[in-house]
């Protein structure tokens, strides 16, 4: 008999429609891995199993969790349910405990609330539950507070809160995408052996193929409120049926065409560069301290390359970043844009400065809201002394938009009037505007749904392609700078410890650090 | 911690220093001579300048200053022109009436805030809700003075349950003087309520928003539990910067309320000693009310600590 | 009361589907109508009034409501409804000023403490905005009006003061959490200054929550006007004033109620329709917070 | 606080409203609007000092009557020498300050010299300046020299600026005053009430009352609303002369219609340009119509005076009849004056009710002749320096409460400028005049003369009003002097 089964499951809110004939199962000590990109409905599906779902949601169909029939149950039954059979993890491990209680305090509530068992008792049983997530209490005290961790000890001491009571299912809710990408192994290898142990069921909602087919026994490919793929994993990978599966699937790999004309010219040398920021002072009258975010990193970025940065966040790719941009001065080194300095004296050269130009990661938070299209797209003329006006000024509007795929009519509507992905073309026309040498793309897929990521990518590697453009691509993505660099330097605290040409570092990495990233990037089985 | 808080006493010196100058520069442009007033009409000019000299009025304006912050640093505030009384003794009588008035009131504002903010957002969008919400708009827009008014009509005049105002003095019993500031700490509650609820029904709408309020319901808590043992706390730091902002208003700003009870507080000593130009009573009163307001919102934010444990390990 | 937030503000440039939200607000219509009711009433005084508020009529003094005086005569045997609709002048105009004092010198200094954020400047600016909040504003508006005599400008002056802080210190947390956004990143790559972002970006992003903050500074403004006028010290006779008008039928309260009614009413519905307005606006520019505060 | 919150204290409860009958009430509570700034009499000239102290903690040599009439008070008799140069008076025996000191001629002559001495803070200097020489003939004897015959001497040592003072406790008499009178000093709670007790020694007739408490209520509603709630017995001076009908109709309280030495007058600025010129401040008395400002301003209560002089005093002369209503006649008169109209001008405005309310009302009048009087209203502190020191105005309203203050038209450097040698001739000879019927002549002659010359705008008698509990017997009616004798007062059987 099946732990969980949903059948037929409707969910609308308000007049919405969120979830049309969802079917599926979970059986004791099984996996199930939920796919779908943003709005499929995944989430919904998870919040329905929980009933924590949002004012005006109606739930049709039946959803029996061990035996219960969930949709027809009273609330406070439904709380006898919550945390004790069913136990949930959420995304944001940063925001999902009470800042002001105690770690300890927080996993012992899940005990109390469901045993008659004195404070101590839940005490010492969070302390196990604590130590079964890898938080041993001699490194980790119960008195600890949520502030004082880091994101994955956070996460773990939320999986601990779900598994106290060793239910009989753990919903994870994205558990790992916020988190880089070895604490995002980790915690998934501590999922995965907390099922095992406990004979657990696990419904997992990711919208990262790898991430769920590493782990997942079956797999459910949603789309737009709907299921449209079931099957057991890996199997179903060689035999998908729904063209939307597939074709998820093929922008998961997609790997865009390159013609690549590296020239032996550095465009971009970064020397010795060092950054630091200081840090408050530890006591009254002590000197302040300084963190150095970067320490004398060195690299060479030829013409025509694509270039890739690769760290974990803290790593200090966003300092050097920000340094390369002319954003903020180095302490020590020199970076040189086509043999000239991006500081001259304390101000920026804007001479250099127009030569390159910048793609960020939020689609949402790039544009001014209250700009139209065309007034956003120009922005770097002001990098120019004499920046085009009326005739030509329209021109290049037109043609930045065209070369992204977009329409010369999109420069009159607002940004709110565009999706993600059209968001990120027009971020992309923005850099273009002044036809520059080299793009930095800051995270610039990262944010996007895979699809959409695929499309980007094609376009940046046309664009490279059609203007002879040089990439700096900055991601912790390893599976996008895999596909789209042609050399790659790995970074760690401050310092680059590898580099080479991608294909390279990627299938034989020399430095530890490389490996270890390597390995904890899950993987998508070997197509058939 | 300790560094926070010597940081924050430091910069709260320096307040203090500035707002001394700027305190004693106005209220040394005030028009209007205290020898003048004192001796009327028809005082000759020699008695007057006889009278100023007595009451210090002729030094350079720097010495003046420097003796008046001198002397309040060492507890002595001056000598009120018009009372010929320590401006000490007299705060700290007016005091005996002015603290337990905001004290009362803002007692009462809390009381009545807490359980209405906290119904009203547990029960959002729901009658109770717009209820209190409307209630609360009408609490915020009535002019306390006006408000005061109909009650002195209502329950003085008429139904004389109290007295319309005055204040019997401590020593005459506890009920007794309770029951003389009642009417004037209702006026000003009333206002600080309505503010006060609707900021804690905003806070805490806001934190019933917040992801681990979520993760408290996957835990098995009922929405009520969850309410208390997890949101509430969180909710009170808007509410408790709120709190303190009113309890220093309260200290001064009963002005007007004062005025219509005639109850001798802080603000009505201040109104009068401005009318009668009592330089003295002006400068220390005022210096000593923003001191207060800094020291409260200083204790405002050391109690967040008590609070937020982030704020207790050193920012 | 004023917990806006700027990331959480809506794009712009959609004034239909704006439009036709106002419109289903129930706070903001209502507020708004009665807003404009006084405002008007404030207008159309300009123009025309029932009686000349200048004119004493002994004769007819403290006379219910009738069809010839509708809101009844003071102590002087004024008409009481010309009274209010030319206090509401003095009163709108009053608050109106106040809160532009307040941003005219707040948002700049908000935006100038946001653009160099954590320097001296900033420090300054923030401990000077505490040290004017520090100060008890009844008090210094009644040392303000005592030092250069009761007139309504002296009470705009002593208003508009405390208005400042308010908008420094919201301008400020607007502004910094708009410098946090790409888009101003994406302008300082493209060469633009501090003083040249904070009017390009930042500005534009705060106007909203200025805006709401305006309506509720603008109503304390009338209640800080009526509490000032009330002890005196707003705009002098022979101008009507609400909190005046107040003042002066306090004493007759108990055998002509009138006379303290409809002054008291006048304030109370023209706070509570800017404050109605206020919420409605917050609601409107920022869905994600309806219903909240 | 009343017997009945004393009561309701001491049962320690909280009964609303309960009013508890009292065999024989011994207290009363008594409201009034100023506090005094400290409570010595011959060192300013603030009323609400003589208000509480007067013939209460302090006497004089003589005293007012509730008349108005001067009769003898330490000084139980007085002798004049022929050429009226020389007064003798003879003191009361076993007369003991509070403190136990006794009372006798060195009292009295520390006083007067105290009171006229070079460094003399006192208000009234004026009222010493003849005097040339103080004697103790003996332990109950005085004898005082003038310099000049002055029929007014025992008038002016009535006073209150003049009473008897002990050197023993002078330093402290600003906040502990010690004098001869029935009550002592008891407490004083700043900023809200005086309280004084009965002096069991007293030389004289005792006080029938065992304490009193000045309570000190300047808002005019909150006195209202203190009488209604019966939270004070009695309100002297009652600010709010539209509440009268609403006692006069309560069984409870009874109201005490009595004069004042208070003519209230538009002082007019004698030598600001153009009324510098005797038409336009003729025209200003005919623009204003006294009776419309009694009502709108006083709500009837005020008797309409036509110069400068107590309308009581039986050398009154009215003549109001000469500055009558007549808009038409204003208009003419300014315009032969050779005024451009609309005029503007500023009149400043005390705080109390008679000059705001009537500032009102007289701003109203003037525009209908053109003038445009521009309202300023300020604090007693910045009219005293500003209107009455600095001469900063055109037009002011105030009432002048001293008792025959006629003479202050003969200083020329006095607020409203005006300058007439035949006035102060005039006055001279009146100081120096001890025959009465000259002496009641020559007053006459001044009225005339200042109402002549239009020097200021005379509106109306102030009247003291006074509202009581009906229980409460023995109050002055009138004010012949701003006093509360309490030495008489006592509740109906």
């Amino acid at each position: 008999m099946s732990l969980l089964r949903i059948e037929k499951l409707d969910l609308d809110i308000g007049k919405r429609p969120i979830l049309r004939d969802v079917s599926l199962s979970v059986d004791p000590g099984q996996i199930v891995g939920v796919i779908g990109e943003s709005g499929s409905g995944k989430s919904m599906t998870a919040f329905t199993v929980m009933q924590l779902l949002p004012e005006g949601a109606v739930a049709r169909g039946s959803v029996t969790l061990d035996g219960h029939d969930i949709l027809t149950l009273s609330e406070p039954e439904l709380c006898a349910l919550r945390g004790n059979k069913v136990g949930m993890v959420f995304q944001e491990p940063m925001t999902a405990l009470n800042p002001i209680r105690s770690i300890g305090d927080q996993v012992a509530e899940t005990i109390l609330i469901h045993e008659r068992v004195s404070k101590t008792e839940a005490l010492n049983r969070a302390r196990e539950a604590l130590a079964r997530v890898e938080l041993p209490e001699d490194r980790f005290p119960l008195t600890r507070y949520p502030h004082e961790l880091s994101g994955g000890q956070r996460q773990r001491v939320v999986i601990a809160m779900a598994i106290a009571l060793r239910p009989k299912l753990l919903i994870a809710d994205e558990p790992t995408t916020a988190l880089d990408v070895t604490t995002q192994a980790q915690i998934l290898k501590l999922l995965e052996r907390l099922v095992r142990e406990d004979g657990m069921g696990m419904l997992m909602i990711s919208h990262d193929l790898a991430v769920v087919s590493d782990l997942a026994d079956e797999i459910v490919i949603m789309r737009s409120g709907e299921v449209v793929e079931r099957g057991p994993c890996p199997v179903i990978f060689s035999a998908l049926q729904h063209p939307y599966s597939i074709s998820l699937l093929a922008a998961s790999t997609h790997a865009p065409d390159r013609s690549v004309q590296v020239e032996d010219t550095p465009l971009l040398r970064v020397s010795e560069v060092r950054r630091s920021y200081r840090t408050p002072r530890k006591t009254l009258f002590g000197k302040p301290g300084a963190f150095e975010a970067v320490k004398g990193v060195s690299f060479d970025l030829k013409k025509g390359e694509s270039l890739g940065l690769v760290g974990e966040s803290g790593c200090g790719k966003s300092t050097l970043t920000r340094a390369i941009l002319g954003l903020e001065e180095v302490q020590g080194g020199e970076i040189l844009l086509a043999g000239e300095p991006v500081f001259t004296g304390h101000s920026p050269n804007r001479d250099v400065r127009r030569k390159m130009q910048v793609v960020f990661q939020d689609p949402y938070g790039s544009f001014n809201p209250r700009h139209r299209v065309d007034r956003l797209v120009c922005e770097p003329f002001h990098l120019l002394d004499t920046p085009p006006t009326g005739k030509a000024r329209d021109r290049a509007i037109e043609e930045a938009l065209t070369s992204v795929g977009l329409t010369a009519a999109d420069r009159y509507k607002y940004i709110h009037e565009f999706s993600g992905g059209q968001r990120q073309r027009i971020a992309i026309a923005r850099a273009l505007i002044i036809k520059p040498e080299l793009i930095l793309l800051d995270e610039a897929v990262s944010a996007l749904d895979v699809q959409v990521r695929a499309q980007i990518l094609d376009l940046l590697a046309d664009l490279s392609d059609q203007f002879g453009l040089s990439y700096l691509f900055i991601s912790h993505d390893l599976s996008v700078v895999r596909v789209i660099t042609d050399r790659c330097l790995v970074m760690k605290a401050g310092e680059i410890v590898e580099q080479g040409p991608t294909e390279q570092v990627f299938s034989n990495p020399q430095h530890p650090y490389t490996r270890e990233l390597i390995a904890a990037a899950p993987d998508l089985p070997e197509l058939a | 911690m300790l560094r926070y808080t010597l940081t924050r006493l430091l910069s709260l010196a320096v307040s203090l220093a500035v707002a001394s100058v700027v305190i004693f520069m106005a209220v040394e442009i005030l028009p209007g001579d205290p020898a003048t007033l004192m001796l009327g009409v028809n005082a000759q000019e020699d008695t007057l300048a006889a009278l100023r000299e007595q009451l210090g009025l002729n030094g350079s304006l720097w010495s003046r200053y420097l003796s008046w912050v001198g002397g309040m640093l060492t507890g002595d505030f001056g000598t009120s022109y018009t009372y010929r009384t320590p401006v000490a003794e007299m705060v700290g009588e007016r005091l005996w009436i002015s603290l337990p008035l905001a004290i009362y009131a803002l007692t009462l504002s809390t009381l009545i805030a807490f359980p209405a903010g906290i119904w009203a957002a547990s029960k959002r969008g729901s009658a109770a809700d717009v209820g209190v919400m409307g209630v609360t708009q009408l609490g915020v827009a009535i002019p306390n003075f006006w408000f005061a008014m109909l009650m002195v009509v209502v329950f003085a005049i008429n139904l004389r349950w109290f007295s319309a105002g005055g204040f019997p003095g401590w020593d005459k019993g506890f009920w007794l003087s309770m029951k003389s500031l009642t009417l004037p700490a209702i006026a000003l509650a009333l206002p600080q309520a309505s503010i006060l609820a609707r900021v804690m029904r905003s806070s805490l709408l806001d934190t019933l928003s917040e992801d681990f309020v979520r993760t408290a319901r996957a835990k098995g808590l009922s929405k009520r539990q969850a309410l208390w043992r997890h949101a509430l706390r969180n909710a009170l730091i808007p509410v408790l910067t709120i709190i303190g902002l009113q309890f220093s208003f309260l200290l001064a700003g009963g002005i007007i309320i004062e005025n219509v009870f005639y109850l001798p507080g802080l603000g009505r000593m201040i109104f009068q000693a401005v009318s009668a130009r009592d330089l003295i009573v002006v400068e220390s009163v005022v210096m000593l009310l923003v001191f207060a307001v800094i020291a409260v919102n200083f204790l405002v934010e050391i109690s967040y600590a008590l609070v937020d444990p982030r704020l207790r390990h050193g920012r | 009361m004023t917990d806006l937030r700027a990331d959480h503000l809506p794009p712009s440039g959609a004034p239909v589907r704006l439009w036709g939200r106002a419109l289903k607000s129930r706070s903001l219509v209502l507020g708004a109508a009665l807003t404009l009711i006084f405002v008007l009433a404030a207008l159309v005084s300009f123009l025309w009034t029932p009686f000349d508020v200048t004119g004493i009529d002994i004769a007819n003094k403290i006379k219910g409501p009738s069809a010839r005086n509708p809101l009844g005569t003071d102590h002087f045997g004024r008409d009481i409804l010309s009274m209010i609709m030319v206090g509401a002048r003095v009163s709108i105009a009053v608050a109106f000023v106040a809160v532009g004092i307040g941003m005219a010198f707040g948002v700049p200094l908000g935006l100038w403490a946001a653009a160099r954020k954590g320097s001296l400047l900033d420090e300054v600016i923030m401990r000077g905005n505490d040290l004017v909040f520090a100060f008890p504003s009844l008090v210094i508006a009644i040392l303000i009006t005592a030092i250069f005599g009761p007139s309504a400008v002296n009470a705009i002056v002593a208003i508009g003061i405390f208005n400042i802080p308010v908008f420094a210190r919201l301008t400020r947390s607007g502004a910094l959490t708009l410098w946090q956004k790409d888009y101003v990143l994406a302008a300082r790559v493209a060469g633009k200054g501090a003083a040249r972002i904070s009017v390009e970006h930042i500005l534009p992003n705060v106007t909203n929550l200025l805006i709401v903050q305006g309506t509720i500074q603008f109503s304390l403004g009338i209640l800080a006007e009526a509490g000032l006028s009330y002890v005196g010290l707003g705009a002098q006779p022979p101008t009507p004033s609400w909190g005046r008008m107040l003042a002066e039928s306090q004493t007759m309260i108990s055998f002509a109620p009138h006379m303290a009614l409809f002054p008291g009413l006048a304030i109370l519905l023209t706070v509570l329709g800017l404050n109605l307005m206020g919420d409605g606006l917050r609601d409107l520019f920022d869905p994600k917070l309806r219903g909240r505060s | 606080m009343t017997n009945r919150f004393t009561t309701v204290g001491l049962a320690g409860g909280l009964i609303f409203g309960a009013s508890v009958a009292f065999a024989q009430q011994a207290d009363i509570t008594i409201g009034q609007q100023l506090e005094p700034p400290h409570l010595d009499p011959t060192s300013a000239a603030a009323g609400a000092i003589d208000q509480v102290v007067y013939s209460n903690i302090f006497e004089g040599l003589t005293r007012f009557g509730p008349d108005g009439s001067v009769g003898p008070g330490l000084a139980r008799s007085w002798d004049v020498s022929e050429d009226g140069l020389t007064y003798t008076f003879h003191l009361a025996e076993g007369v003991k300050f509070h403190d136990g000191t006794t009372m006798d001629a060195e009292d009295v002559v520390f006083s007067l010299n105290r009171a006229r001495a070079e460094d003399s803070a006192n208000a009234q200097k004026a009222l010493f300046a003849g005097i040339t020489d103080v004697v103790a003939t003996d332990a109950a004897t005085v004898t005082v020299t003038l310099s000049n015959p002055d029929g007014a001497f025992p008038f002016k040592m009535a006073w209150g600026d003049a009473v008897i003072v002990a050197p023993e406790s002078i330093d402290g008499i600003k906040t502990t005053p010690i004098g001869t009178g029935a009550f002592m000093f008891d407490n004083w709670v700043e900023g809200d009430r005086i309280e004084l007790k009965k002096n069991p020694e007293y030389w004289g007739e005792p006080a029938m009352l065992d304490a009193v408490t000045f309570k000190f209520i300047s808002d005019p509603t909150a006195a209202f609303a203190s009488m209604m709630a019966e939270d004070v017995d009695v309100f002297a001076a009652f600010p709010a002369p539209e509440n009268l009908p609403q006692f006069d109709a309560d069984p409870r309280f009874k109201v005490l219609v009595g004069s004042t030495e208070g003519e209230t007058i538009l002082a007019i600025n004698n030598k600001q340009a153009p009324f510098d010129n005797v038409k336009v401040r003729e025209a200003v008395a005919h623009a204003i119509n006294r009776q419309e400002i009694i009502d709108g301003a006083q709500f009837g209560y005020g008797t309409p005076i036509g110069t400068h002089f107590a309308p009581h005093n039986p050398d009154y002369v009215d003549l109001t009849g000469q500055s009558g209503y007549d808009p038409e006649k204003a208009k003419m008169l300014l315009e032969e004056a050779g005024v451009t109209l609309p005029l503007k001008v500023k009149m400043t405005l005390p705080p109390p009710s008679y000059a705001r309310r009537g500032g009102e009302i007289i701003a109203a009048q003037l525009r209908q002749v053109g003038i445009e009087a521009q309202i300023e209203n300020v604090e007693w502190a910045q009219w005293l320096e500003g209107t009455f020191r600095g001469k900063d105005y055109a037009l002011t309203i105030v009432s002048h409460t001293e008792p025959m203050d006629i003479n202050i038209y003969a200083r020329p450097d006095y607020y409203f400028q005006y300058d007439n040698a035949d006035f102060q001739a005039l006055i001279a000879k009146i100081d120096v005049e001890s025959d009465p019927a000259a002496r009641s002549e020559m007053f006459k002659q001044a009225q005339q003369v200042i109402a002549d010359d239009y020097v200021n705008a005379y509106l109306f008698q102030l009247p003291l009003i006074t509202v009581a509990k009906a229980g409460v017997e023995g109050l002055w009616e009138n004010a012949p002097t701003q006093a509360a004798d309490m030495t008489a007062v006592h509740w109906a059987e």
